[in-house]
Order: C-alpha cells, then structure tokens, then sequence
C-alpha cells in the first residue's frame, strides 16, 4: 500500500496533499517554527490499543515540555488527565473547527488565534472532514495528522504506515522536544 | 400567487331564464382559494425561495455554514473539472463555498424530488382505486388540521386526494426551479444556494406529509392511534417453511396488493410476508401480521440466508444489485417502479400466468410489473410455487468452510480500506483463518451490510458473507418488536403538551430519524432513545431508526416500545411510521403554533417557523448514514427553526451550520410586547452538527433543546437534564452554563450548590424573558 | 393519461327546465382533450419514461453506451465515497456504467429543469403582462403546426398562453420523477439510467418550445421570417461615449423592459443597450438596435474593458463571481432572477430612486430587484448617471505594464496546466517578459476567457488581462453580424425541402447548437458551417454558435450572414435565436413527418421518432463545452433518432452512444410494406460521439446524414459529398463505402471510376430500399 | 511539479494511477511482453514541434521493427507516411475506443483483439477520457501514453518531464528495440 493515499479508500482529497512526515525531526521542526501549538483529541483515545498508547505518551510528554494545550472532543479525553496531561477545554470536533477557522478568534487562553493543530484520535472521516474545512477556510493555521494513517488534508501526516515504525518516530519526536531540540 | 393557475372558462352560451332559475351553479377545480377555510391567507401561500429568502438569511446570519469540502473538485461541466481549493474559482466563476452548497442543494433537491415523486405515486395510485374524490381522514375526530405542513406552506386546506395533486404541482414546479439553480452560471452565492436547500427541505416536507396522509387515508392505517400493534421485528420471527415474499422499499402499493391477494385467495396463514425498510414500515401500518426484517442494511443478509422465495422491489433504498443478488438464490426478482426497472423486461401487458411461468422456468431472473394489483398475484403464486420446488441456496459459506477461506487472507488491509463503518475486517479474518470466528461475528453488530469488502478482496474472500456465517446464531435469534407507525399526533395531544413543551416544562422533544445503520449506530440510537424517554422527554421516531430502537431490550427483555408508552407526552416513544411519517414530527411542531398558540396557519411560514424556533424546544437526531433524502428532510427542520445532529459519517454533508455562543452580539430577538432587542444566550446553540460520539450527540440535543421562550421553571428542568447528562458523561460540569442562566430562577434548585460557583466565576447575563421573536412584524406596535 | 387530472366538480343544484333551455354550458380547464382538435390522440400522449421506454431500449441496443468515466468515485451519500474503478460496487450496490449515467440523468434533468424553469419564468411574466388567453402567434398564417413537440408529446394543441402551463406542470412532474430516480437506491440498470437520460431530453425539448413560442408570440419576435434583420455584433459595434448597459443570460424580459423604458423615455438613440449569451440574442429579436458583444465567454473581456456602466443579469450562463468583476470597473450590478440572487439584497419592493441613489453612491455593489419592469427603468437611469460622473475604471492592465507583470513569471506552468483550451500560457508570458507580446496577442482567438490562469498564478500575474491587453486592437476591432433570430420554420419550407430532405436530396440538416467556444473551436464552427451551406445542406443554428458564425468573414469580406440565405433551404445559414428556439430544430424535423408525410403528430411519439431517425437526414453539432443544458438538449435529439456530434471535450459527457458498423447484424430495419427485416447498413452510424477534430466532425456529419430511406439518387448525392469531404481532407478514400452502397444506383455518376474498384474489393450488401421502420405496430399488415 | 499528478489540474483519476515510465528499457519490456501492440497515434502529430518529431522518430522505429501497426485518428497522420510509416487505418478515437473494449472485436487484420496500445498525439483530456473507459472496460488490455504529459488512467505513462530526458528515453528505447533486444 502506498504510504500517502488516503487510508479509506476513495477518500481522496484534491489536487494537493499533506506533506508525508519521514522522520521525527520534522515533528519538532515544525513545533519550532510556530508560536500557538494546540492538540486536539478525539474519542478515540480511550481505546485500549498500542496506538492509543504511544498516543497518550507523546501527548503527555510534548503537551508538558512545551506548554501546549490540549483540547478534547469528547470526554473520553478524561482518561489523559491521568497520565498527567491537562485539558483545556472540551468541544466537540465541528464546533473547535468553527473556531479555529475564524481569524478573529482568541483561544481558550483570549490571546489570539492558534496556528498549528496536532490532531489525534479523532475517527478518520471525521478528520478528514475538519481537516477539509480547515485547509480550505483557515489559511492561517498549519494542521499535523498525528494518526498512523495518511490524512491527504493536513499540512503535514503521518503516511500509513505499521505500529512499529510509528510508535519509534513518535516516541524519538518525544525525547528530541523533551532534550530541548531546538534546531533541527 | 394563486392556487389555480390553470385556463378556466366558464361559457354559457344561452341561458333562457325568463321562467328559468338556475341555482348554484358551482365549477371548483382543486381546492380554490378560500372556498372552504374561513382562516385569512397569510403572506406566503405556495411561495418562492424568494418569498423567504429574507427568513432563511436571518437564520443563516446567525448559523453561518462551515465548509467541509467532501470533493476539491468541480466536475459538472465540460469546461472542468476544476480545481476550487485554496481559494481558486472555477471556469464558470465559482468559488468553492458556493460549490459545496450547490451540490448540497443538488442532493436537497434529488430528496425532496424522491419524496414528492414518491408521493405523486402514491396519489395518482390511489386516486386510480379510490377515485379523486376520496376523503383524507388521517384521525377521525382527533385530528382536525389534518395537513399542518400543507396548510402553513400553499394555504390551502385539503379534504380530498384530489387535493392533493394541486399541492404536487406546486412541488414539482418549486423542485424544479431549484434544480434549475443549481446549473452552471445560476447562482453563485453560497448563502443564496443555502436558502435554496431550505426550500428543497420545505418542498420535502410538502411531499412527506402528502404522501403519507394520502395513505394512511386510503389504506386505513392507524389513526393517530398511540397504542398501534406491536410489530413482529428480526430474521429470527420469519417462518421459513412456509412461502416467503421479500418486499423492499418505499412505496407500499404492490406489498398492499400482496397482502390484498393473499386475503383474497385465504392465503394469508400460509405465507410469509416480510419486509425490509419502510415498505416493511407501512406494510405493517396495513397488516400487523406481516414481519419486518430490519433497516435497509438486512438486505445482503436475509436474501443470502436464502429464506426469500420471492423479491418483490419497488423505490428507494433498493440496493442496486439486488438482481444479481436474488440470482444468488435462484429467487425471482419483481421489480415494480419506473424508479427501478433494473433493466428487466416490462411485462405488465401480460398474463399472471406467463409471467410466472417464465419466472419459474428461469427463462428470464425476474420482470418489471408496474400494475400494484398484478404485482400482488404474481408474487404470491410464484413464492408458492418456488416453494413447492423445494429447494433452498443460501448465499452463505458454511461455518466449515470459513477456516479455508479466511486463510486465504494475507492482510493486505484492502477490506478494512473501504469498509464504511472501518471495521478491522483484515484482522478478524486473518483470526478466523487461525481458527477463531469471535472476531467476525463480532462485527455483526457495526456492519452495515454494504458488501464493499468482498469486491475489494484479490484473494476473493467473501468477507461480508463470512461475517454472516460466523454470526448465524445471533442472526437467527433476531426477535424483537416495534410498534406500528402511528401516523399524525392528534390535537388533543397537542392542546395537553402544548403549554409544558412552549413553557419548557417538558424539557423536549426529540426525534430520532433516518437510517441508524452505521458502525454501531443502531444500538447508539436505541441507548438515546431510552435516555430521552426516562428522562419524560418526548421522543419521537419513524423509519428506520425506529427499528432500530426496537432491537435492543432492557435489562427486563423488554423492547423499548414495551417499556414505553406510546403517546405524544413526555416519556413516549412515539413511532410515527415510515419516512414519509416524518412529515408529522415537523407537523407536531407546527400544531403547537396552531391548536396550541391559536396562530394562524394558512400561508404564514415566517411566523410560524419563528414561533416554532423561539418556544417549540425539539431537535432532530439522524444519526446513521444518510442519502439525499435526509438531506432534504433535515433542510426541512432547519426552516422551522429545528436544530437537526448528525452521526460522525454526517460530516459528509459538505458543511454545518454552527452558532457562535462565545458571540453574544449573535443572540439577540426581539420582545414582541416592546419591539425592545433582548439577549436571550444561544438557544438553540447549532441548527445543524455532526457528533463524534453518541455523548456529544445526548448533551447537545439536550442543550438544544433550549429556547428563548422558556419559562424560568422550564429552563431549570431544561438546565436539569443538560447538567445532569454532562455530569454523568463528562464527569465533569459543563463550561457554558453562565450562557443560559438568565435568573437566579433559571439555576435548577438541586444544582445550586455547584452551579452558582460557577456564575459567580464567570458571571452571567441577567436578563428578562422576552415574547421573542426574530421577526420585525411579529412586534406588536409594529402590527397594531 | 389524460391531460387535465384536477378536480373538476361542476355542480348543477336545481335547474328548473321546465320552461327553460341551457345551451352550450361548456366548461373548459385548460385545454380539455380534444375539444379543439380533431387529430386521433396517439398512443402515448403526456407519456411516463417507461411508455417509450421500449423505443428508447431499441435504440440503445443499437448504440450501446461507451462509458468513460470522468471520476472513479461515488460522493452523492455519505455511506461513501465509494470506488467503482475495476469493478467494484459502491455500498448501495451501484456499478460504475450504472453510475456514470446516473450522473448523466442528473446533468439532462438539470439541464431540462432549466429549460423548464426559464420557460415556467416567461409564461409567468406574459401571461401577468398579457394575460392567460394571449394567443400563440409564431408564424401568423405561414406556421398551422406552431408547437410540433407539445403536439407530439403531450397529445395537445396549446393556443393560448394559459395551455403552456399545463404543459409546463406535466413537465415538472415528469423532470422531479426522473431526477428522484438518480436517488441512491432507485435505478441500478444502467441502460435504464440511459432511457431516463432520454425522457429528460424529450421533457427539455417539451420546455424550449414552451419558452420560444411564448416569447414569440408575447413580444413579437420575428415570426418565422427567413430575412429577420441583420444584428451588429462584436466589441467594436458598441458607442462607449453613451452610457452602456450590459444585459447577460437567457431570460428576456428585463433587459425587453430597459429597451421599453428607453423608448418611453425618448432615450433609445441615447445609450447603448448591450448583450452576452441569449438575452442579446432574445434582445435583438425584439430590437434589432440592441447589440451582440459575444457569446459566454466575453463576459470578463467586455467588463474589464470598463466599457459597461451597469450590468443586469438574469439567468443562465452568468458568470458566478460577475459581481467582483462589475466592482473592479464600479459598475453596478442588477441581479433580476431568482436562479441568481448574487447575495444581493431584495429591493424589488423599494422605490426607483432610492434604489438608484444606493447604487450610485456605493452603498451596495449591487441589488436584487425581482420586478422586470422595475429593473428597465433602475438600470436606464443607474447608467445615464453613472457615465454622467465620468469616471472609466479598466481592469485591464495598460500594454506599457505588461513587460513588468510578464518578467515576474517563473515558468512554473501552472496557467498552463489549469487552461481548459489547453492554450501555451507559460511560454506566451514568458516572451511577453521579454518583450515580444505577439504570442500573447496570438492566443485571444482560444480563450474561452475562464480566468482560471489568473487564480493560480502565485506571481499574480492577471494572465487573462495580459492577453486582453495584448490584443486590444483586435478586441476593438470586433465588428461583424448575425441574422436575428427568425424562430420557427414556416410550414411552407417544410412543404418544400420534405421530399428533397427525405429522399435524400437534400444531403442533410447540419444543425450547429451550443457554445462554439473552446480552443478555435468557434473559427471552427464557422468553417464548418460555410462548409456545409457551400455544399447546399441547410445549416441550422442557433445562440452562441449562431454568434460564433457571424465572427468570420470569407474573402469578400461577407460574414456568412451575408453569404448565404436564411431560408430553410438547400444552401442557407438559418439562425432560429436563442438557446431555448432549439426547439424549432427538433420541430422541423418533426413537422416533416406531419406536414410532409401526413404522420399524425398527436401523442404519437414513436412513430415519429421512427419516421425522423429512418428518414430524416439531420445531424447536430454542438462542438464547444457544454453545460448541462446541451446534455439535455442532446438527449431530445438523440431520442427523435437525431445524431449528435460534440467536440474533444465533449468526450467528458461521460459516455458515447455508438454504433458498430462492423457488426452487420445491428443494422436491420422491417420494411414497413412487407414486415420483411432488411440489412440497411450503418445509417446513422451513431446517436453520440465526440469528434477529436473538424475534420472528423464534418465526415462525421456527412455520413450521419444518411438513413435507410435516401432514395437511390439522395444516397448517391450523400455518398458524393462524404467522399469529396473526406477525399479532401483525409487525402484518400474512405473505407467504408461498402457500406452505404446498396445498388449500383447509389454510385456517385462522377466518382464511378474511384468507388467500384473498392466495391469490387470489399463487396457490399445488393439490397432494395426498404420502407423501413423500427417498429414492428408501424408494418402495413400489423396495422391492418 | 509533481510527475504522476494528471498534467491538467483537476483532472484526476481514481484510486489506482498509471505507472511511471522511469527508464527507456520499460518500454522495451513491455513490448517483450505482449503480442498484439497498436499505436494509436492522434491530430497533433502534425504540429511542428520537438514533441512530434521525437514521437515520429520513435513510432517510426518501433513500428517498423517489431511490426506494429499504426492507427491514426485523423487525417493528420498523413504526414507519418513520408516517414516511412504505413498506416494500417484511420479511424476516430471513440471508435477505436469502442472496438477495444470489445473482446470478440479481431482488429484490422482479423488475427484477434490487441493487448497493448501505445497512444500518442491525442489531446490531453480526449485522451484521458478515453483511457478512463479502456481502463474500466478493458481489462484484457494494456495502455502506455508515450505523450511527456503524465496520463493517470493508463497502464503505463511518461511522467510530466521536460522535452529533453522525455526525448532521450525515446531514442533510447527506439534504440534497444532496433537492437533487437528481447530481454531486459
């Protein structure tokens, strides 16, 4: 299976597509290029699966060292409050998109509009929907699929790819924000 | 705009009248304006999308749509296709909102079209066996605005099926000035097509409540009847011994005939008739005897487990390759609308006798009959017949084939790929082929039946199959029941809730719509259906989501039509019937305005629509996957000011329709006693969203039940079961409450203690209650 | 079927007759069957898609759909998308032929629903302004058969305004059934889908003559006069130091109030009123003083040029983002139409003078205005005020800035890669970055001026303007002609031309419909028709081609106008008007077989269809890209048994309808006489193709012309001019003369000595000419 | 740019792409494969430009070495016959589309049905729609745009390159099949 199509089948997006991220530096690059980081989690979170796992684990870790709030779209986010992770805010997947895609708007924090997303656990069309909506109406903000399955509409995405490779590339995205890379 | 646009010459050449006296001469063509209804005309009697466009844009002002482009593309026109993303217009000019409300519009237009022509069926049908002049009698004495719909959008008052054309030819000519909109170099603004797809939905609704008013008044369904029989439900209730008949659908006529020949011929014991989508629905509106199957997704399923003798098919919902399908188990195949005539040969020319004849000899896989009555013979001889041959071909792998065939599997994932739903299909295969089965049948219960996954498999695996196999026990164990489409709410319902529900006292209504079908959404809808019940909202249902809250027991066994009554009052579950029933959830609301508030009906949308937005605290769920026609249906609710959630696949919609609560300045109305501007807060908050989850989908549908009329007491009770719902889900107290707090009377007396910690923190907005309304008119100064 | 399906009640309470008579009580809504005509009503009068649906099964068998699909994917419901590719099945089931005409039928029913609508638009406004029992009047004496297709469909025969409503209801009805089965689960077959297709291009047909002949007969338009004024056409025709208003689409009667307005207002000779697309065409009819700009595609070149003080559009063929264009020159905009709102806000109820002021101060870029009459006299004193304030805004960038704006591009081809003419874009403006502007200047003959180059430009560089700029002075210098539109055909030329045209004397009816626009498709479309005129076929044409045409002069420096003569005739260039006078065309056809062959026309819709396609030698090239009216409008053709030739783009119609003259088998035909089956050979060869050159069109066309009828000298003529035509431009023979060579008789005298020889090589086919029929009701002996 | 996007933007395929044609050998190995190979050679042949004179080159080679006949769609191909290459039958696009979705249809010399076209010189979107109805109705069949603007509905397809490498493959595997090399 090719690494960058859309992982359902004829969910394909248009004539341009995420970048496909290599390698764990570019997580980090990408982290450091921009001011207002946010995670948005969906429910998927809450399942118990190695994903979820490796999931909860850079969320906690990069979410901590690098101040950036996490927002949940349903409670199922409850679970990463026990892995020490805080949530700013709970909203669902359309209403934080209607947000996000407003220029004027403040944040959580009224300090001004977020210009990276790291999306994770939400269910793929779900996703994929936002991550449509955002490309085309908020041109302010980059979008980072954080899943292991290719999301044609995000900046950046993970291509589909196994458990494995995935899990190594986040957890080794984890440990480089955590030593304080800076500069890749 | 008048009802009777037609020629009409009235000539009387000579009339010697010296000794003559000619008294009364009456020529009425359709229902003439005014001749019968002593309520004034309002406004907008059979208006144009113009007509309330200013309407729709002060909804859409407040709900701006949220694009979620399904398809960068435009392929429409052989300039294309172009390529809209980022910002790029296409050849014609058009930028990508615009487009993704234009095909929003297309798919409103090809509902509402399914539902008017559906109607026009069943219309031209009647009128056929029952003569134009037959009486609409939808309640008897309980029902006196038997067509709330009707009267509120053309004015007029329809008493007969003849009636009931003029009201089509409407919809027809609006149906098709909307789809005319939609061409290349119409319009080109995306609000503007927006207001277009609000019209498709009330053409929609026009449609529904005509079609289903038309036969429940000649086919003597239940009456408004809250205890309707319960209906035998599930795979497990079909007697296969006997002769069974298949029907699919939408259009009940040739299911009707079935069961009219059956009768005829004392037949009725000795065969099976069941039924799969809302022909099953209002099948058994006819006959309680006949069984339902299940939703539109049991059709791979049952016609695979080989029962059918025979498949009789008549509009919508069909599977397209239901032919092939029935040629899987040697089962003839009767199609029976020039909506679907699958290609076969049309013999309604023709003799029952050959017909079957060459249905039995193989000679041709099946026929299209489109006389309903000949439709009834031929199916019930040929089932008999095929019967008689004894032999019985499953589509299905026996369960000792199944390691084999899953073996085959090397878990190239292209199953899991297309599979709607996203079943881990690879997996549970690939555990088969080791000689597990658990995973498969477990995915019974979220597969939705497409079949997708066996076109896709290289090692051609049936997957779908499979899963049926491995989960026969389940399958053959489907018994449940639902109670029998009701039809209308009857006015008396209405006068009693009417005052609780406006005041907010019944916390809501809430009405579960569509198809359910879609990962685990059955069992999701039965979970909120019985959420909403215990909680005395009133909920309501029809369809295939009605079935679907019909498979799932309490912890006693039973279904939630035996835990729950049936009446339009809080803590109901009231099945309204099939699709085309849905026209009586919008017309519940509207009979609120009319029987309830005493306003006036006839022509009057904006008025009504605003009364039923600012006081009528109800919302729609659809939460399965959906075609064109929920699309349509929910435009129609949204009209009325009725927030429609939407199942996580809803996304696919192409975009939402959001509020801004973090937006006070979005949230005023007027107080019609003052013309004064009132912040009321963000009732209802959405007028149309997808949910990720069924959690989302409780606490927002609670939420959104809020209104801006709402009492103090039943904004508390309102606020009750939001916070409540929220808590328990959440484990947490929901962030916005200070938004719909407007009085300390407003907080719910057992919350006190956690919720005005909160008020104090984020302070609230003390406001009166307004007599809200959106409408200048509705002022009373400005009336006066 | 009857025609008149409302409630009719006549009562009669008490009639004292003793002492007196009523005579003649005669009540009549609409045109009640048959009160006005003695014709026998045919089988299928107001027929259903399945009662032709056996005739349109013949012809598909015969010409069996080539599918190529335009995308792989299904997005229509949101259980998808789903692939189709390889065969695969979407989750309802659907296959990708299924699918690919399924977007087909949505595309005819748009486009009929267009027709439809715009003809619904007329009647509405003509019968308010001239009332319900306004006489139909195309011809005056020289037209008896004026509605050829309501005759022939709906077994009526409409002469007043008022009955083209009742044609218009059953239109609507027919055009929301068939868009209703594009529903998910409706039809599954796909050459059911095909006759579907068929039945929305008999219902857009139905709704072009509605919409002429209305016209016609309300406004006066020319009445089918074969010498209807020469128009002036082009950019340079256009008086820029007048105030110029700018009229674009197809709905006539706002810009017929401005012309109205004027001349009341003593200001006719004072401004310019200017048109694009049909409404110039329409205009022009009524006043020949009105001026042509250009077809579609001039619509961002002639507002650029600054030259429009105030745009009004009305539907069709408007360019979605007119709006922004209109404010870059500050001209306002008039929105008339509800197909188009533009956003617009209603000033329909508002006084003039306010509106006006708005306009000319700014405050609103634009307004909607739903009152035609209203908008002739808001537009006529909006433009004497705006060009009283002097200003000129282009938007095209003087020639002098050019070289800048060119150097900035980097040659990243994306112009190139988005340009529906496929033209060199890239290259053009790298040269002009050095200087040379004459490949730019080179490319304004293939712009089919989209605008999409400009959008995705990263450098912004306004590619469309910079070739704008770089032709200025051929864009000035645009002054040519076109015969206005002259309607109908009189009965007298079809009396004339049927013989010659049936026998085959006449080598055809080359009919050159659509936009022309694409690439050098409308030089080609000019070449093509001198071609054919030159060769004494009758040439037909009608909107943007009928355009197209007037814009090349021969070496005398004539526009074919001028050349040739409009008769209906051997030899003429007949401009029938606007998109919707297509009808005329179709009906030419059809009065053939009434007029000249004495068919009964009423409801008699197969016999017809068989007549033309045997019998009448016209083909249909519609060689720019299309919309989905042409799809439409094909579709009727092609359902009479009409070829249809489309340009290279047209291949992304999704599907050809060919014919395999390899394939001797396909070809029988029943003579009529003897019942006897008979071996015509491919005549015509196909219903549908798309043609990747003129070249291949005009053979093409030549040959599609032939039909099983031609009498021996009629072939012999056909035969002598696909020879020539090919012989010149393919440089040798053609290689299928075999198969439309049937006697010796039907040899070419003069090209004996050529064509024997391959005959004597490939054989061919000895055979009498039959009278040949598809039908088997139509041989002599099954009538008797 | 990309080279196996559709070289007219927007006009995409569907899920499964044509296979880029890295290296002359490709074609050389393609050819080996089948049996039956037609060109399908469109009206711009005829322009003046380095694409129709490297294409000619080529068809000319191949036609001529391995004997494959050479269809034309217009009456532009005359032009091929001065170069040597006989020209088996004109015939529209369309046409021979709709022949060669036909299994039972034997071709021009009644030997049976091709199972290899080599299409060239037709406009760009003409051809992809026809290669769109081969691909879904000809599965017996094999199709290689030979045209420098990549084609995603063919079997086989240059990318979008530029003049030059495109040139060069071409000559290279006129070449090899001059060579008589049967094995690559």
């Amino acid at each position: 299976m090719a690494g960058d199509d859309s992982w359902i089948r004829a969910e394909m997006g248009g004539t341009s597509h995420a970048s496909v991220i290599g390698k764990p530096e570019v997580i980090v690059a990408l982290l450091n290029r921009v001011k207002r980081p946010i995670f948005i989690i969906g429910h998927e979170i809450a399942a118990t699966s190695p994903d979820c796992e490796s999931l909860t684990g850079f969320i906690s870790t990069v979410s901590r060292v690098r101040h950036i709030p996490v927002l949940g779209t349903s409670p199922a986010v409850k679970g990463l409050i026990s892995h020490g992770i805080s949530i700013e805010a709970i909203m669902g997947g359309m209403e934080i998109a209607d947000r996000l895609r407003d220029p004027e708007w403040k944040g959580f924090d009224n300090l001004g509009q977020y210009d990276l997303v790291l999306f994770a656990a939400i269910p793929y069309s779900f996703c994929w929907t936002i991550l449509s909506g955002l490309r085309n109406s908020a041109p302010h903000l980059n979008t980072i699929n954080l899943n292991r399955k290719y999301q044609p509409h995000a900046t950046w995405s993970f291509g589909n790819i196994a458990v494995d490779p995935w899990k190594k590339q986040l957890q080794a995205a984890a440990v480089l924000l955590e030593n304080g890379e800076k500069h890749v | 705009m008048t009802v009777n646009r037609k020629n009409v010459t009235l000539t009387l050449d000579d009339l010697k009248s010296s000794a003559a006296s000619l008294k009364n001469l009456k020529v009425s063509i359709g229902s003439l304006r005014g001749d019968q209804w002593d309520e004034d005309e309002g406004p907008t009697p059979m208006p144009s999308h113009t007509d309330l466009r200013n309407w729709d844009r002060m909804l859409l002002s407040r709900y701006k749509p949220l694009y979620l482009p399904f398809c960068d593309l435009c392929c429409l026109c052989t300039y294309g296709k172009c390529d809209l993303s980022g910002g790029k217009k296409g050849a014609c000019g058009i930028g990508m909102e615009a487009q993704q409300s234009r095909i929003v519009l297309l798919a409103a237009c090809i509902g509402a079209a399914t539902h008017i022509s559906h109607a026009r069926h069943l219309v031209t049908h009647l009128i056929k066996t029952y003569g134009r002049r037959h009486l609409l009698d939808i309640g008897g004495n309980s029902i006196e605005t038997e067509a709330p719909i009707i009267r509120l959008v053309c004015g007029i008052k329809p008493t007969t099926l003849g009636d009931l054309e003029i009201v089509l030819d409407y919809c027809e000519r609006q149906t098709t000035e909307l789809l005319a909109a939609a061409h290349t170099g119409q319009e080109g603004d995306a609000i503007d097509f927006e207001s277009k797809v609000f019209h498709a939905g009330t053409m929609d609704h026009v449609g529904l409540e005509v079609a289903d008013i038309a036969q429940i008044s000649a086919f003597s369904f239940p009456k408004a009847d809250p205890d309707a029989s319960l209906i035998e439900l599930g795979l497990g209730t079909v007697d296969a011994e006997k002769p069974v008949i298949l029907v699919v659908g939408h259009n009940v006529p040739p299911a009707i005939e079935i069961i009219d020949y059956a009768r005829e011929q004392n037949l009725s014991g000795t065969i099976e008739i069941t039924g799969i989508c809302c022909t099953a629905v209002d099948l058994t509106r006819y006959d309680p005897n006949a069984k339902i199957i299940g939703p539109i997704s049991w059709q791979l399923r049952y016609i695979r487990s080989g029962v059918p003798d025979v498949i009789v098919v008549d509009e919508q919902c069909v599977r397209a390759d239901l032919l092939i399908e029935a040629q899987q188990i040697y089962a003839p195949l009767i199609a029976t609308s020039s909506m679907n005539c699958s290609g076969l040969p049309d013999r309604t020319g023709d003799e029952p006798e050959a017909i079957i004849e060459d249905l039995l000899s193989g000679k041709t896989p099946g026929v299209l009959i489109l006389d309903p009555e000949k439709v009834g013979e031929v199916a019930v001889r040929t089932a008999i017949a095929v019967k008689e041959k004894g032999r019985n071909f499953r589509a299905i792998p026996p369960i000792e084939d199944l390691f084999e065939l899953a073996k085959r599997c090397k878990g190239c994932q292209e199953c899991s790929r297309v599979c709607p739903a996203s079943m881990p299909l690879a997996i549970a295969v690939q555990q088969a082929g080791d000689g597990d089965l658990s995973a498969l049948a477990s995915l019974y219960d979220s597969c939705i039946g497409c079949g997708k996954c066996e076109d896709v498999c290289s090692k051609e695996i049936p997957v779908h199959s499979a899963i049926l196999s491995a989960a026969e026990t389940q399958i053959c164990a489907e018994r449940f029941n639902v109670r029998a489409g009701r039809g209308a709410i009857q006015d008396i319902e209405i006068r009693e809730v009417g005052g609780p529900i406006v005041l907010g006292e019944i916390p809501g209504v809430v009405a579960f719509i569509g198809c359910a079908n879609y990962g685990n959404g059955a069992k999701e809808v039965a979970d909120m259906a019985r959420e909403f019940a215990r909680r005395r909202y009133i909920v309501v249902t029809s369809g295939c989501s009605a079935m679907a809250i019909g498979m799932y027991r309490n912890e006693d066994g039973q279904t939630p039509y035996e835990e729950f009554h049936g009446r339009f009052d809080a803590g109901g579950i009231v099945n309204v019937g099939s699709c085309v029933s849905n026209a009586h959830i919008a017309g519940a609301t509207i009979k609120i305005a009319s029987i309830f508030a005493k306003r006036s009906l006839r022509g009057n949308y904006e008025e009504i629509a605003d009364y039923v937005y600012n006081r009528v605290g109800a919302v729609g769920i659809a939460w399965g996957a959906m075609s064109q026609k929920a699309a349509a249906i929910a435009a129609g609710f949204w009209r009325l000011g009725i927030p429609v959630i939407v199942g996580p696949h809803g996304s696919k919609y192409r975009r939402m329709l959001l509020g801004r609560k973090d937006k006070p300045e979005d949230w005023f109305v007027y107080d019609s006693r003052t013309g004064e501007k009132v912040q009321v807060g963000p009732v209802p908050e959405h007028l149309f969203i997808a949910a990720e989850t069924p959690e989302e989908a409780m606490t927002l549908a609670a939420k959104l039940c809020m209104r801006p009329n709402d009492t103090s007491r039943g904004r508390s009770m309102k606020l009750t079961n939001y916070v409540d719902l929220y808590r328990r889900l959440y484990d947490q107290m929901p962030d916005d409450l200070n938004l719909f707090v407007r009085s300390q009377a407003d907080i719910p007396i057992t919350m006190k203690e956690q919720i005005l910690p909160i008020l104090e923190q984020k302070g609230y907005n003390e406001q009166p209650i307004p007599n809200p309304t959106m409408l200048k008119s509705q002022i009373r100064d400005a009336k006066e």
